[in-house]
């Protein structure tokens, strides 16, 4: 379908993964209209399975796929690293949807908190 | 067809059909320069004489479907346009009576859009809100009704649910308290039966373009014996008594006319095929968790299965329907962004509104295509189930 | 064809065109189910998306005949609804500024009807009138503008004389006087160059109808560096920005689309070749007794050709050319009884007027045509002419 | 053109007959849409070469022609004897154009006159 752009049809149908047990954390909620939360493990300070679930709109869950496969294997302190006005591009997100990539900051930043109490 | 198109099962029928073959061979001899192409008002000769018998023929044709005289009809462009002329045309040409109007929450943008306009105006207009189900009682309309009311408008069929309101019941109360019934039949005409005499209708709006006829054709049925005259939205060369000028499109008036004719013949078997069809897809999806039916059970039209999902994100189950041609109740880019307003009056949540989708069949509808739309509906919905993992559920950490 | 349309020379061109068919295939194409059938508004699937694709090929087609951007165009059921939205719609928006509209006499009904509409709401209307000719000069246009002026609406051709006004003049004294200006273009459309920029036009009105494309779709240019919006004459479900909402009748706009691509390439030849067929039929009828040339000699379109007989009952002129499908100013039955009111305003007596005859041609009109023409209507003459033996002499006793 | 009654289109295009010299009259006007001159012989108190000149509209015209064609041989007397609800019958001659009907009745009635003075 057109209107959505080359990214994200690429990207949405990827395969659920939960994620890892160590490191979790979430953000948003059904009224919001976009809930994602995030897991991982952590060997040695590198991410390892990095999944996530998410009530989201195609474009939130395209960039969610995007963003754990660029952090697997990464550091841990890339969890918040994840720049907001790339995702925007990379997927085209309409400016007035924007807020939506500010919950799924929220639930990387809210996953490497967890990583600070579980290191 | 392109690729995209073949892979692509349609069922938004409600939205728009596609032409019948007999239809489209009707107006293509309409198009033939060796036939009658001309203006039917060029009365002076054979051209337009010809052209004149044509139009002549569908208004029988038409009007034999909905029970009405063919002088009671007028062309238009479409059910927006019939809508808009019914709705301004009789608050208009009745404004010294009174003006207040009475319409349902549930009302397509056509006539919605048209009674706020009348509110700009200085009309008073009554929004019914119908039940959990999408129906309205007469009572609550006998009730909604003032000494200063002109107008009734309530649609046969609804577009979103294809709940459909008891016509008869609402006529017979707009009767006796003498005061016009405009419905709204576009989605209804050809799949239920319409007769404007047994449901005392006034005015009656419809188009082709659902009913396998051509987009951008109407009509609009004026009551004769209940209403002289409306005011004309249009003003210009004084074609259909000055009701509603511009040359006649003789093609589309053919097409449309053919349209209903085949609807005539064909009604009853085909809305029996097509509720089975129907009933075969709610059979397939009706089960899978979280799935609920969305308007009255009983009270509907055959062609229409509006379903919500539970804890899926509206705008991705649509996306991830990607080769069923549906509606939803949910667009990113959408114009407005907001939910369908017609769910959110049967006291849907903003979530189960917008993870709502219109599956429409019509008359190219196979079981093989409801077959397909229960298998990727299935694969679509599981993908995403998984994936929000329940959704208001927390992560179990 | 049945034997009275083959037998019938079809010199009518100005009321209705036949559809080309290269235009009629290009809109069964868009009638196949196979097609992309699907309603421009269904933005969520690959049917909506392939009928939106359709539309903005045609608005191109469209825009580029008349040096427009596909932005600015707002489609409709032909130029009775444009003339309407045009006048109605740029008058309402504009009512704050000032409540005076300037036109002419021999505007088309539309125009006029429009206007009239607007005196009723309390507006002042200014008709200008034209010379002998048909013509109007810049000069009266100016002076008629007033402080309060919001718009000016001239035609570009006259449809009875083809008399073919100065836009470029008029549009340069409206923006002088930061007036709006709109110009109904129906028939000039494809047969004379019009350029929205150049001419300095406002407000475009247009069919297809007249140039051998679909009845029923028409298009509304609107300038949006000039005006933003108008007050939309329907309401409903937010289509083309809420100007005109409805479904957009894919087929038709295709038709027009080509159409109007078609007049793109061939206007030019096509010009020439159907001035020197109006010609030729002039040398033929022009030297017999009492026929006078109607409208300005030069400044006039290359297919019409308007006569009037002096001495010659109207409605029998018209009767006795019968294998002629042409206009003509009288008509029995006619609902208005009046002689043309174009060509009295020429200055023309009642006698005249009636006794007028519109030639028209186009692109399917041929030398034997022609030829047929001039051989009955000049039997015509000296049948009706021996008959009224001078008619106005008394009988020599 | 089914608009007109077939009997119009049947009397509408007879070979044009100016008629006689003996007996002539005339009535109406262009100005007034309709003007018609009646013209005929006299033989024995029988009409001859009746015929006509006429400015005037289709449904006229074939009245003029029906008319002279029945009155050849006719009495003189029969030139006033033309009656309008007859030939508006024949001719569906809409109401609202039956004031015409009486143009041809006083094109006929001053043909009779003329005979009074011929006579
Ligand atoms: C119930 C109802 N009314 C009116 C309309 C408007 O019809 P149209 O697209 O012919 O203007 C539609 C369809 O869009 C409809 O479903
Ligand atoms: C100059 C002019 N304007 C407007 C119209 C109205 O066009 P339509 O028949 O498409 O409504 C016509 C033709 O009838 C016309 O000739
Ligand atoms: S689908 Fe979510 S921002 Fe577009
Ligand atoms: S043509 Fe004269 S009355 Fe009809």
């Amino acid at each position: 379908m057109s209107r959505y752009p080359q990214q994200v049809v690429a990207y949405f149908h990827r395969p659920v993964c939960s994620g890892g047990t160590m490191l979790q954390g979430e953000a948003g909620s059904v009224e919001q209209g976009a809930w994602i939360a995030i897991a991982a493990d952590c060997e040695a300070g590198q991410l390892k399975n990095v999944g996530f679930h998410a009530f989201a709109c195609p474009h939130i869950i395209a960039a969610c796929h995007w963003a754990v496969e660029v952090l697997e294997g990464a550091p841990v302190q890339a969890l918040q690293d994840i720049q907001l006005d790339k995702l925007q591009q990379e997927f085209e997100i309409p400016v007035e949807k924007a807020g939506k990539l500010l919950i799924l900051k929220d639930a990387f930043t809210s996953c490497y908190a967890a990583a600070g109490s579980v290191t | 067809m392109t690729d995209d198109l073949k892979e692509t099962v349609y069922l938004d029928y409600a939205a728009t059909t596609p032409v019948d073959p007999r239809v489209r061979d009707c107006m293509v001899m309409c198009l033939e320069q060796s036939e009658g192409f001309g203006n039917p008002a060029s009365s002076t000769h054979v051209y337009g004489e010809q052209a004149a018998v044509v139009i002549r023929q569908a208004a029988i044709d038409v009007a034999t479907l909905i029970n009405a005289s063919p002088d009671e009809l007028v062309w238009t462009s479409g059910a927006t346009e019939s809508d808009n002329l019914a709705v301004l045309g009789a608050a208009h040409f009745k404004a010294m009576k009174g003006r207040h109007i009475v319409t349902v929450v549930t009302e397509h943008k056509a006539v919605l859009e048209s009674c706020a306009q009348l509110e700009q105006e200085g009309f008073t207009v009554t929004y019914l809100r119908p039940d959990g189900t999408g129906l309205i009682s007469a009572k609550d309309l006998a009730a909604a009704l003032r000494p200063d009311t002109t107008l009734v408008s309530v649609m046969h069929a609804n577009n979103e649910t294809g709940v459909v309101q008891d016509i008869g019941a609402i006529g017979s109360v707009c009767r006796q308290h003498d005061v016009l019934l405009h419905v709204d039949a576009a989605q209804s005409i050809g799949k239920l039966p319409v007769d404007v005499i047994a449901q005392q209708i006034d005015l009656l709006s419809f188009n082709a373009h659902k009913a396998c006829g051509p987009k951008g054709v109407g009509a609009l049925y004026l009551n004769r014996e209940r209403i002289r005259r409306i005011e004309p939205l249009l003003y210009g060369g004084g074609q259909q008594r000055g009701i509603r000028p511009g040359t006649l499109a003789v093609h589309q008036i053919a097409g449309m006319g053919e349209a209903l004719r085949i609807l005539g013949d064909e009604m009853e078997a085909e809305a029996s095929r097509v509720s089975c069809l129907r009933d075969r897809l709610w059979q397939g999806i009706g089960q899978l968790p979280g799935v609920v039916l969305n308007g009255h059970p009983e009270q509907r039209l055959c062609s229409i299965l509006n379903v919500s999902v539970a804890g899926v994100e509206g705008e991705s189950l649509q996306f991830a329907l990607d080769g069923l041609a549906v509606s939803s109740g949910s667009a990113c880019n959408s114009s407005s962004g907001e939910p369908s307003y017609v769910l959110r009056s049967l006291g849907l949540s903003d979530q189960l509104a917008e993870a709502s989708i219109r599956f429409s069949l019509g008359r190219f509808t196979t079981e093989a295509d409801i077959d397909q739309a229960i298998k990727l509906f299935t694969r679509a919905l599981a993908y995403l189930q998984a994936l929000s993992c329940g959704a208001s559920m927390k992560v179990n950490g």
